[in-house]
């Protein structure tokens, strides 16, 4: 069935006990970001130690894409450095945009390669890109230094 | 037990629509109304046979196209006007409810501090806790304007107003109320009457936002009593891009304009202008001409049905759906559990599954409903939650529809396994 | 002599309107394009085509029906873009012309004082005496709130601007310029590569209405240079009810909203409210979603006929018209009476029969012209006259129209025995 | 030819040499209306004796049918008294509303019958109609005394 390729065992596991997902004390930067269409919300603190990516925390209420989808990328970026970070991040992106022509390098994005299927509904790409696009933004606002 | 005047497969006959496979494979069950509704042949047709016919801009022309466009569009006019009660020159033609409430929240604005639409620091606005955000956000950013405040009424926990202070909520520094006829939300249904006379009674004006009630039964402005009303073409079978804005003819009288340009003046030079009178006044520009067309074909459509049977069948729909929804297990409506004063709007959550979740299984199922905030942060943010699934039934729905929904929800609880 | 890239009969073909018998029992003779331009199939097909499939509303849903006619409308955005020369999110839909100006003039208006779109006392907004009324008169209302100085550029006798104190005019005190790309009685087309470079030396924005130029010929805002762009769809061979303000990103993104509602905002609450980003942030409520689609499939009709051929087939079709008119007796042509900087509509005058008697006579024989002060009425004081007849040309238009139209003119004279 | 029931020569010779056609001075009433749709303009100057009108003048700009129509009317209305030129006025509208249907009852409307074919074009009615509207108007405002 179709909606199997949305919602992949791993995703509704990320989904039920989704990691990381208890902020953290003290960021570096924290910030919040809403998906208006639906009123998605994620609250996301980033702990940086120089380009490092030291920890990723969150909160937030929304669908079980978006909450798998922070969850993952969490699990992804802790410990990596800036650079690394954005790579899997504009891969991450891409596999979004691709409209299930792409099946997404597991290598690079691991367990977020099982969210492919959501570049079949363009309605859900918002939700899985909500923690993402947090991250993102923390990210630069840690590297302009506000 | 489902009987009704109206037979919903019959009625999508008249809906092309509903000749669409689904992604699943199956049917259309078409239950988000209350978004948009869905257009039958005439309107299409008709819309169409304009264009082919009559296509000219109106009120600028002498030539027969022109001659015709008006007559096809002023003809409009007539039906919104018939189908309301209401007056010819009561009505003005807008883009959207949006457009209207947008509309006299400008004018007021652009009113002499004399006038008596004026706002000025201390005045109130009041609305509801349940309004839809077009409801809401113009009168906001009126106040800002204005120096003037916004108050509310709550909402109960069943989903009603809550009108137990309404004496002190309306008050003599009250000068609009503006409250939404059905909640998009929950269904309810607010009682209009000691509302408009108190709004009266302080001597301020009542606009009411009728994009859920004036599709859904019939409405006669000059019993009802309010001073002005929208509701939006697009959610009455009508084209996309127009709407309806219903003003009493001495309040029209003496408001400003909202948007000025070609076809609303009656003078012009360099540095002033003077006004044509309502409904010219509110129309600048090329009007959605087509688009007035199709909306006449449309309520002349509902009117054809009749207001009375398009109300009974929804009802018997809604009653329908609520036993149905009461054998649910871990599924909540959000408002009123009874027929009472409530709508065909109705807004559930499933226990451990997301709104948005939940609309992607119906989806599967070719199960079109709506799932968020439904334009209505605030409430949703009174009703600790963020956001609903919610169905919205209208003539070309029947109990199979909710049946289908029924499964939908069932199938949704299996695949999440909750 | 007349030559064209274009065949005007041929392309008819594919617009129905033509296949009419008018009042005189001939052929329509359709010259009244400035006013509003007929339709071709394929644009009414599209229109019909998402009302039969993907109909619901955008930005809200997650089924189905939704999904698609998001993409339908963004669809026809990028359409838009790609026609401009913009990007995607600098596209915005209004419900016309009229309505994007309005927008410009509010947004403007409800701008913080610190805002660069702010209008404080003694600043001034240059206009020109040749000016539809659309952008005209808000503007003059904007002045109005803000304390703001109208000021404008005079129509020498040619039907030029006089640009010869241009400096004066577009002052430092200058905050807004807003010119007519072509003008809709004259057909004068402006000469904006001057006006646009002193707009931006005294950091003034310069607002485009390309009501009569985006549907004639290419028009690349990037290398033109106004801030803002405003046309109407009607006229571009669109459906009614659709229109699109084009603006640099980077002022969409300082400007305040216009209408607020649903769609347009990133949160709300009972008392306050932030907004998405462009286009989102303009474009409050359920929008006319068959309209833009519509708008899309005729821009792209448009650009598959090429705009540079719709260009050269108007500017044979003026040529061969100037030269008739020239040996008409007692008919004066209104405007330049060459080819250079100038579009294809043909204002004139005929000695001793009133605008409307021309009309009316032309009508008998099927030619549709409009006859008045075309919505510039400062225009028609400028010139002394009470209005004109108007013939106005596109691309379903050819040589045999023009004849029509001279035959006409002659069998006026003659029945009004002139 | 339908245009022949627009235009009968009566109504011609009543544009190229209307009636009244320059303003008398010390009027009891004066009125200026404009037809916004086409620009068209008409001065009005009314001169009453108690309830009787002794003298109605104008000038303006506008197309033959507006011209000969006012030129019509004050023909008919001078020496009338105010209930009896009301009748008139009212049969007049009654006339230009008949989409065709009426012909104008010659003994009491004399050459305005001639306007009757300008019930057939909508767009022209209100050009037939602006000099008696603004009579109309004239003699309302010197029946309330301003
Ligand atoms: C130059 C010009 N500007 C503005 C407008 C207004 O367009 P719309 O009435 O479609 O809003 C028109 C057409 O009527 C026009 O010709
Ligand atoms: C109660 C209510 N008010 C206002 C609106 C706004 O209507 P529109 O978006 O058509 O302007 C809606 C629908 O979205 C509504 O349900």
């Amino acid at each position: 069935m179709e909606l199997d390729s949305l919602y992949q065992e791993v995703i509704l596991d990320h989904y039920r006990k989704p990691a990381h997902k208890a902020l953290q004390p003290n960021p570096t930067n924290q910030v919040h970001h809403i998906n208006p269409a639906c009123g998605d919300e994620v609250t996301l603190n980033l702990h940086m130690d120089g380009q490092k990516i030291v920890d990723v925390s969150w909160d937030g209420v929304g669908c079980s894409i978006s909450q798998a989808s922070t969850s993952i990328m969490t699990d992804l970026m802790i410990g990596k450095d800036v650079d690394s970070a954005m790579k899997v991040l504009n891969e991450f992106t891409e596999l979004m945009q691709s409209k299930g022509s792409l099946k997404g390098d597991e290598e690079i994005l691991d367990d977020a390669v099982a969210l492919a299927g959501v570049s079949k509904f363009p309605a859900r790409i918002k939700c899985a890109l909500l923690g993402w696009m947090a991250f993102k933004d923390a990210v630069s606002q840690s590297q302009s230094g506000n | 037990m489902f009987t009704s005047p109206l037979n919903g497969a019959e009625i999508r006959k008249d809906f092309p629509i509903f000749s669409k496979t689904m992604r699943g494979g199956g049917r259309l069950v078409y239950l988000d109304s209350g978004a948009t509704s869905q257009k039958p042949n005439s309107v299409l047709d008709g819309e169409r046979y304009f264009y082919e016919n009559h296509n000219a801009a109106v009120h600028r022309g002498s030539h027969l196209l022109a001659e015709e466009a008006n007559e096809a569009y002023e003809g409009a006019r007539a039906i919104v006007a018939h189908f309301l009660g209401a007056n010819l020159d009561e009505i003005i033609f807008t883009k959207s409810a949006t457009e209207g409430l947008n509309l006299l929240a400008y004018s007021f604005g652009n009113s002499a501090s004399t006038s008596r639409f004026a706002l000025n620091p201390g005045d109130r606005i009041v609305l509801s806790e349940m309004e839809h955000h077009a409801n809401l956000i113009p009168w906001q950013q009126l106040a800002k304007r204005c120096g003037a405040e916004i108050v509310w009424f709550p909402v109960d926990p069943d989903g009603r107003l809550d009108l137990s202070a309404m004496n002190d909520i309306i008050s003599e520094r009250t000068k609009i109320v503006a409250l939404t006829h059905q909640s998009n939300v929950l269904g309810t249904i607010n009682p209009l009457d000691q509302l408009i006379s108190r709004t009266h009674e302080v001597g301020a004006v009542f606009v009411l936002d009728a994009c859920q009630s004036a599709p859904h039964f019939a409405i006669d402005v000059k019993s009802l009593g309010p001073d002005f009303l929208v509701f939006s073409g697009h959610k009455a079978l009508g084209p996309t891009g127009i709407g309806v804005l219903w003003g009493r003819a001495e309040l029209l009288e003496e408001m400003e304009p909202f948007l000025t340009g070609g076809s609303m003046i009656e003078s012009v030079t360099m540095t002033d202008a003077t006004w044509a009178s309502a409904p010219r006044k509110f129309e600048a520009g090329v009007p959605n001409m087509a688009g007035a067309v199709g909306l006449g074909i449309a309520l002349q459509y509902l009117l054809n049905v009749g207001m009375n049977n398009v109300e009974a069948h929804e009802h018997a729909l809604t009653q329908y759906a609520l036993t149905k929804f009461a054998d649910l297990e871990r599924v909540r409506i959000i408002g009123p559990t009874d027929t009472k004063m409530r709508g065909s709007v109705l807004s559930f959550e499933i226990d451990g599954v997301h709104p948005h979740d939940a609309g992607q299984v119906l989806d599967q199922h070719g199960i079109a409903v709506r799932t968020g905030h439904h334009c209505a942060w605030p409430l949703m943010r009174k009703l600790g939650i963020v956001g609903t699934t919610r169905a919205s039934f209208y003539i070309y729905n029947d109990e199979k529809d909710v049946d289908a929904l029924i499964d939908g929800i069932l199938a949704t609880q299996k695949y999440f396994k909750v």
